[in-house]
């Protein structure tokens, strides 16, 4: 009974919200805190239960909710996120038109995700992922303009997805004449693993599109930069990772572990790992080179989502713990960052990074968000990245991938350049006399912040609490349970022992804390007194953000260039030298991603044809 | 080919000097208002490079000489163009229309003589601070007057109250 | 439970003092390469001492916080590096983390540079973070070659299964080592790869605004990250050392080639030290990471 | 010198380092600069005396005002000697600091440099050999350790009278000042 109130709650709720804001603005914003967090509160009474319940029939096809420990961790995650983007909305999104219609729209994804995570059968899965996307879509367009152009990028992918993951779905039904999840992969073990394949392929592209997976990305940054951040943080938090839930679904509970690492002569999984692999590397680059914060945050969730795929899709136990780990951690520290330059666009009222800079002086609340957030980004140890990267790393290198090990520990030192340029060019150099009257952000966008930065630092210092939940979905996936306790994971070769690194790097700190108290006093000085030749500072003159990177860039961008132009040229001509026709109907940019997904598609049904190869 | 540029020169702008002082050495006296019309002729000849702008004070005529140096990298003749402006309120057509690098030329003559330059965008000084003399290459400046007054009324700290 | 206290204690003594008097050192073979007397041994030394006793001047709190952050940084790497059969924390993590936290040298700097609001900061540290996408990528194959030919991330396992004279300098891994050893300077910011603190150009790049005892806990944090440097090359590729002394000759060993590449080196431009560190030294460490896999 | 005597090192720290760790600000200002370049290197090789150049006023304590000092230069030295860390120590080079040497009745440029900072010690000559530098350190390193070396102290105690000559050159400088002026007034 618990998941029906569950779900009726967030649908219900987002009406009730709708209705009231049509009486008084304030008792929507009231009640739409208050939903979302009775929600949260449902959910964490529900911790650790395993139920299924049949809400309702469908021609004949019951329609189920069930909730196990994946659909748990998936649930709070989502509800802890879209909460505290509610509470940061309040004062963000004051004084803004039409919403009402902004606080349904995002309960409704709050409810669509829920649902997606609770479904217990597959067409309650569509219908919910339906739900999803198209409030997503009103959600980014809301801005209009430039946000309208990006949410019909997202939604012409998202519809392609869709139409996928219903032929895969179509597909299932005639062969099973069942939708229930459970009773699928009990008997596709006996299917033939070509028709596996193509059911694996199929939903691959349906759920890659959603989660950005190289080369489905393109709709992701647009979408990103344009949606209020608020919501951003949604999307780049939770929503994309519901594609990583169909994964998991899809290669741990549909097609079971032993069938899935047998795929396609056991390469099936090597080949989805090193796609991964270019979704680290590749956005990671393009990340460097941009000068919109959202935009720049926008790729370098492409990029982290490389690493929770390749975690996944490697096939071990570590690796497929560090990848559902490294899910849940990328949404409070996404989360995190986009609702920090969220405050800052609040603010000053632009987010280009050319721009800004000095904000540290008086913004320092959000400052410390952004730094804990690009920590967890980095994955420097103490934050929750740290403990997921790791673990991906470990398994990357011990079960023989070096290259893919290579890419990942280079993606995280790309990170580092993007995300220190994001926080330089935004929060440190020298201030604008422009920006001497900013204030700090209001309350309500620092609680999130607060509560997320306070929520990395926790499962940084002591990952075995979030470490369990992922052990036990592990377990339940077939994989071999792992030696985890609550400072960290052990294993022959090489234990990580979060509570050592912490007692060293604090007794290191105090220590050198004291070392420096040992010196003469220090003065402190106004930025103005800065040096400059022996000339006193040029006033706002006296900064360096623009072209952060250029020597970088000088190098690599014959390269960086080359290859994105080689690549879109080539699909481009490859869609006009087969389907003419089709590229007259969607013209434009957006026609050519069209043109080549259904080409996409075609090849598919072609290996479905000739699927006896397998 | 000197003979032939002195016989055009001549021959268009009527009141204008030619000398050749030296070898490969020209130089042109003219009038204020033939300063623009030379210098355009003189840079379609070849002489694109301006090398300096300098400025004489002839205190007893009560006149400023202004010398445009000009060179070519196609002959070795050198060129000076001298206009004379007076002295009471020099002032002088900028020509930073034919050769953009004068701005620099002219700002300084006009810190150091006090020469205007009508048409030049930034006279702001470039070397003296806080000045509120004469400037202070005219000749009648008087530099030992000047430090007396300026540096030497100023304290040591042994004098200090 | 007293002896890793003491060990606790002692490898960052012994990392200060070693960095110390390579500081020295170096200064001293320069200045003989120049055919100078050059200053005493112990000069570095001097220097730390009379910086901690002048004013500094602070730009605001993370100017002082990226600084201390650093230096914990470097002192947490020491405490995992063993050496000369020391090494505090064995079992927490092994490589990995101390690829990691060989992050916080170059990022505590960066952000305590970023408060100080000066732009010969913000480009130093710039270059400082490409210079570190340059030599990263080799260094990144080197150590996945050492680690997938050992089967472990366990930095001690590696140094034990070196012992007798198995070093891996003359294992497979030689071309791994050798590619190392050419990323060395680049590492250690010496010439030809001193261009992030070139102090004709940027005057001194991330260290502008430091006086005082924060440009004496910069030197410090040199003196840590020579140490750093040097002796994970000495564990990785020259197994370690069975003594605090043998350790000691082999880590002057790398330092005084380094010193003498570093005294007769113009400075490279960053695209120039880029193509470099992307040419011959990622091949070697390319082929060894194959190599590695072969003959494992 | 005792540069060796480990009791002293122990005892007074603070000015034995200051002694043997004097690191020069790298200014250019008059013709002087010519002989920096031979004290530094090779032939004089500075560095055994510990005196080295460093880039930024920040990091060094010693200021060598190498020639004749013309007023934009002079703003220049004012903002680099106020952005040095204490103790600081100013020599002056030269004997166009001292009086304005050839440059006596120059228009733009100093006649003395103590009028507007504090110089601890002169070197005469035009220009001085480079030797008559490290009689200079030497001379410096005796009064840092008797304590003559005040230089800085003097600034800070009369900043006020430095600052007002410095106005009157320059009008209003751009920059607030150093010390606050008001307090040094009442005590």
């Amino acid at each position: 009974m618990n998941l029906e109130i569950l779900l009726s709650i967030a649908f219900g709720g987002a009406f009730l919200t709708y209705i009231s804001g049509k009486i008084s603005p304030r008792l929507r914003d009231f009640l739409a805190v208050l939903i979302s967090l009775i929600l949260t509160g449902f959910l964490g009474y529900l911790y650790g239960k395993t139920q299924q319940i049949s809400y309702f029939s469908f021609l004949g096809i019951p329609l189920l909710l069930r909730i196990n420990t994946l659909s748990w961790f998936f649930a709070i995650a989502i509800q802890v996120i879209t909460t505290l983007s509610i509470l940061f909305s309040l004062s963000y999104m004051r004084g803004k038109e039409r919403l009402d219609f902004y606080y349904l729209m995002m309960l409704l994804v709050n409810a669509g995700m829920l649902g997606i995570v609770l479904a217990g059968d597959l067409l309650s899965f569509y219908i919910f992922w339906e739900i999803m996307s198209w409030s997503a879509f009103l959600l980014i367009s809301y801005n209009r303009g430039a946000a309208l152009e990006a949410g019909m990028k997202y939604i012409v992918m998202s519809i392609i997805g869709s139409i996928c993951m219903l032929v895969a779905m179509i597909s299932l039904y005639t062969n099973y004449s069942t939708l229930n999840i459970s009773q699928i992969s009990s008997q596709i073990s006996s299917a033939s693993s070509g028709y596996i394949l193509f059911i694996v392929i199929l939903l691959f592209v349906a759920f890659g599109i959603k989660n950005a997976v190289w080369p489905f990305h393109t709709w992701l940054p647009p979408a990103h930069s344009e949606a209020p951040s608020p919501f951003s943080a949604v999307l780049s938090g939770v929503l994309i990772k519901m594609g990583t839930f169909g994964f998991v679904l899809l290669m741990y509970v549909i097609a079971g572990l032993n069938i899935f690492l047998t795929l396609g002569r056991g390469s099936l999984h090597y080949v989805i790992s090193l796609l991964a692999g270019i979704t680290i590397l590749i956005p990671t680059f393009i990340a460097i080179f941009q000068d919109d914060a959202k935009r720049l945050l926008a790729w370098s969730s492409i990029s982290q989502v490389g690493y929770i795929i390749v975690g996944i899709a490697i096939g071990t136990s570590m690796g497929f713990a560090g990848g559902l780990f490294h899910f849940f951690n990328h949404a409070f520290f996404k989360a995190l960052l986009f609702l920090c330059i969220g405050a800052v666009e609040y603010r000053v009222s632009t987010r280009d990074l050319n721009s800004l800079g000095g904000l540290i002086k008086k913004m320092p609340f959000i400052f410390f968000g952004t730094l804990v957030g690009v920590c967890g980004l980095i994955g420097v140890p103490l934050t929750n990245g740290f403990v997921s990267k790791w673990l991906i790393y470990k398994t990357l290198i011990l079960n023989d991938y070096p290259f893919l090990a290579f890419v990942a520990l280079l993606g995280t030192w790309g990170t580092i350049l993007y995300s220190y340029k994001l926080l330089h060019n935004v929060f440190l150099g020298s201030l604008p006399t422009r920006f001497e009257k900013i204030q700090e952000a209001p309350v309500t966008m620092r609680i999130p912040v607060v509560i997320l930065s306070l929520i990395i630092l926790l499962f940084g210092i002591l990952p075995g609490i979030p470490l369990k939940i992922v052990n036990s979905i592990a377990v339940s996936a077939g994989f071999p349970s792992l030696d985890v306790s609550i400072w960290g994971i052990s294993s022959e070769k090489g234990t990580l022992n979060m509570v050592n690194i912490f007692t060293a790097v604090l007794i290191s700190l105090v220590f050198m804390r004291l070392i420096f108290q040992m010196g003469e006093k220090r003065v402190r000085i106004p930025q103005e007194d800065s040096y400059a030749a022996g000339s006193y500072i040029p006033i706002d003159k006296y900064n360096y953000t623009l072209e952060f990177y250029q020597p970088l860039f000088r190098m690599i961008k014959p390269y960086f260039r080359d290859f994105v132009d080689v690549f879109y040229s080539k699909i481009v001509k490859a869609g006009r030298g087969l389907s003419d026709r089709t590229r007259k109907i969607y013209c434009g940019d957006l026609g050519y991603y069209v043109t080549y997904i259904v080409l996409f598609l075609a090849i598919l049904i072609a290996i479905k044809l000739w699927g006896k190869v397998w | 080919m000197d003979k032939e540029l002195k016989r055009r020169i001549e021959e268009i702008y009527k009141d204008t000097e030619v000398e050749f002082p030296e070898a490969n050495r020209m130089v042109l006296k003219t009038k204020k208002e033939n300063l623009l019309p030379i210098l355009e002729f003189l840079k379609r000849e070849g002489f694109r490079q301006l090398k300096a702008i300098s400025c004489v004070d002839w205190i007893e005529e009560g006149e400023f000489e202004l010398v445009y140096l000009l060179s070519s990298l196609n002959t070795p003749l050198h060129i000076m163009v001298k206009v004379r402006v007076g002295r009471e309120s020099p002032e002088i057509e900028t020509i930073m229309k034919i050769f953009e690098n004068a701005q620099v030329y002219e700002r300084e003559i006009h810190e150091l003589f006090g020469v205007k330059f009508r048409g030049n965008p930034d006279l702001s000084p470039l070397f003296l601070e806080n000045w509120q003399n004469l400037p202070p290459f005219r000749k009648d400046f008087d530099t030992r007057e000047y430090v007396k007054e300026k540096f030497e009324q100023i304290p040591f700290v042994e004098e200090k109250k | 439970m007293v002896m890793k206290i003491i060990e606790f204690i002692i490898s960052p003594l012994v990392a200060f003092i070693i960095g110390v008097f390579f500081l020295g050192l170096s200064r001293k073979i320069v200045a003989r390469i120049h055919q100078r007397y050059g200053p005493p041994i112990i000069q570095p030394l001097l220097d730390v001492i009379k910086l901690f006793h002048q004013k500094g001047f602070s730009h605001g709190v993370l100017f002082d916080l990226g600084l201390i952050l650093s230096l914990a940084g470097s002192i947490v790497v020491i405490l995992f590096l063993p050496f000369a059969g020391i090494c505090p924390l064995k079992s927490s993590g092994g490589l990995l983390v101390i690829l990691y936290v060989m992050l916080f040298l170059p990022l505590g700097i960066a952000l305590s540079g970023g408060e100080g609001a000066n732009p010969n900061i913000s480009i130093g540290i710039s270059r400082k973070l490409i210079l570190s996408l340059g030599y990263e990528v080799p260094f990144l194959l080197i150590i996945l070659s050492v680690m997938s030919f050992y089967r472990t991330i366990s930095i001690v396992d590696i140094v034990n299964s070196q012992g007798g004279f198995r070093w891996a300098l003359f294992s497979p891994l030689f071309l791994s080592g050798i590619a190392y050893f050419m990323i060395l300077p680049a590492m250690l910011g010496m010439r030809p790869f001193d261009i992030v603190s070139a102090p004709q150009e940027i005057s001194t790049g991330p260290q502008v605004e430091y006086g005082g005892k924060y440009l004496g806990l910069s030197h410090i944090q040199h003196a840590f990250s020579i140490f750093i440097t040097i002796a994970l090359f000495v564990d990785l590729f020259l197994g370690g050392g069975e003594n605090i002394f043998y350790f000691f000759l082999k880590m002057l060993v790398v330092f005084v080639s380094m010193v003498l590449i570093h005294s007769v080196f113009p400075r490279l431009r960053l695209e120039q030290a880029l193509r470099y560190l992307w040419r011959w030294p990622t091949v070697l460490a390319f082929l060894g990471v194959i190599i590695s896999q072969i003959v494992r | 010198m005792d540069r060796k005597s480990i009791v002293k090192w122990i005892k007074e720290p603070g000015k034995m380092g200051h002694k043997y760790s004097l690191w020069a600000v790298y200014f250019c200002t008059g013709c002087g600069i010519i002989e920096i370049p031979p004290v530094i290197t090779a032939r004089w090789d500075a560095e055994r005396f510990g005196v080295i150049p460093v880039a930024t006023p920040r990091q060094a304590n010693l200021f060598m005002i190498t020639g004749y000092v013309s007023l934009k230069t002079l703003k220049a030295i004012i903002r680099t000697y106020e952005q040095m860390p204490e103790p600081k120590y100013t020599v002056a080079f030269g004997s166009c600091p001292i009086n304005g040497g050839m440059y006596w009745d120059s228009y733009n440029t100093i006649k003395h440099i103590d009028k507007y900072i504090p110089i601890d010690g002169w070197i005469a000559g035009c220009m001085p050999r480079p030797e008559a530098i490290f009689i200079a350190v030497t001379k410096l390193w005796m009064m840092i350790d008797k304590g003559k070396a005040d230089g800085y102290i003097r600034y800070r105690k009369n900043y006020k009278f430095y600052r007002r000559n410095q106005e009157k050159l320059f009008g209003k400088l751009p920059w607030p000042p150093l010390y606050p002026i008001e307090e040094e007034e009442n005590g």
